[in-house]
């Protein structure tokens, strides 16, 4: 799975991208986060603030109980702020 | 029919508009609308200001709402070009240009996609300012207001 | 703070966009439209389109509708440009850019203008045929109806 | 007086501006309009459409019963169509 990670998540997590096996029992959105976040204080930072993380599966908005596959893109965001 | 380009190098509006109306003579009129860096954000000067883009997903957003307004109004042709990475104040950050056979058509899409592009568009800003500090824009919600007016979100 | 000719030569709007905005990182967005002489008239062919204006009052006219949009909405100046004489299909007519610090203001203020340009201002037209007729165009109902929208007429 | 014809007045009347000496029992733009039409059958055939006739005295919009006086600039045209 590719993991995406943008502006200050991106500055938080100290990564842009990252290339993940995804543990077979985890199946959405937020069950990858539950899990990133304990990879390292930094994940732990990036999602502290869930109410201002956005999330794509495969390029698409994705709500927490969105389906993930370990063949997907995902990526966390901040809400856009525009150009 | 709609030209989407995210790029760092900064754009021409001369230029586009004539890729744009070149060799037609049924288009009636032709709607634009240049964002520029400004100098102060929130009162406070500004040393640059940073853009970051999802590569794929925002191209892929532009196009889509290219599509939406291509639908909504009748358009001839339009052009979204938006700039990422550092910018400093007086630079150009993005371009709208809409064809039409009619006036209002042309500038009710232009404002419609500058809306859209300016609060819904998967970018991220950075503010540099001048004595040393740097923050992440918030989403506003002025700008959201503004993308209500036209219905759909 | 506005500029206001009325010309028979074709203008260039990226050369225009330029003059307005040099020099300056104050501006946020610069809206403009472009309108251009359509090859069709009611469904009808024409061969070329001609303007006349009234020397002296029109450029009046058009100075005094700046000075009301520059009052009504922040602007930052304004470009108003109008042809004259015979013009054939594709080519311009008229050019109004609107610098603001705020894309709203520019926005507003560039299809308030354009509105009444292309309604109030004091210019008569008339359409050449292919088929070699020729006749002065109407004042129209639609286009009027657009410049009330926008309160004082 | 100077007096300016546009579009299809000037076509009619045949003249886009000429030099007159107003007569002095003629006060206001009505009047000017009377006297006008009995100048030639294009003055005629020009102002006969009234409803459709626009006046400026000194370039500002005017109506009938504006005065006029042998040192000002009146024109008429047709309802303006816009650019």
């Amino acid at each position: 799975m590719k993991v995406l990670y943008f502006a200050w998540l991106r500055e938080r997590v100290g990564l842009g991208e990252e290339d993940l096996t995804l543990p077979p029992d985890i199946t959405d959105v937020a069950g990858l986060v539950a899990w990133l976040r304990t990879r390292s204080p930094g994940h732990e930072a990036a999602f502290a603030h869930g109410k201002l993380v956005r999330c794509a599966v495969n390029q698409d908005f994705a709500l927490p109980d969105a389906t993930v596959t370990d063949r997907d893109e995902v990526a966390f965001f901040p809400p856009v702020t525009g150009g | 029919m709609a030209i989407i380009r995210v790029q760092t190098e900064d754009f021409d509006l001369g230029a586009e508009y004539a890729a744009l109306t070149q060799g037609r003579s049924d288009i009636g009129g032709i709607a634009s609308f240049v964002g520029v860096v400004r100098d102060t954000a929130g009162g406070r000067p500004i040393v640059s200001m940073t853009l970051e883009h999802y590569p794929g997903m925002t191209e892929r957003a532009l196009s889509k709402i290219a599509e939406a307004a291509c639908a909504r109004w009748d358009l001839q042709g339009c052009t979204l070009l938006h700039r990422v990475g550092e910018l400093q104040p007086g630079e150009n950050i993005v371009l709208v240009l809409a064809a039409a056979p009619h006036r209002q058509a042309a500038l009710d899409a232009c404002a419609y996609l500058i809306d859209w592009l300016k609060t819904r568009a998967p970018f991220w800003k950075k503010e540099r300012f001048t004595d040393g500090t740097e923050s992440w824009v918030d989403a506003r919600e002025a700008d959201d207001l503004a993308v209500e007016r036209w219905g759909a979100a």
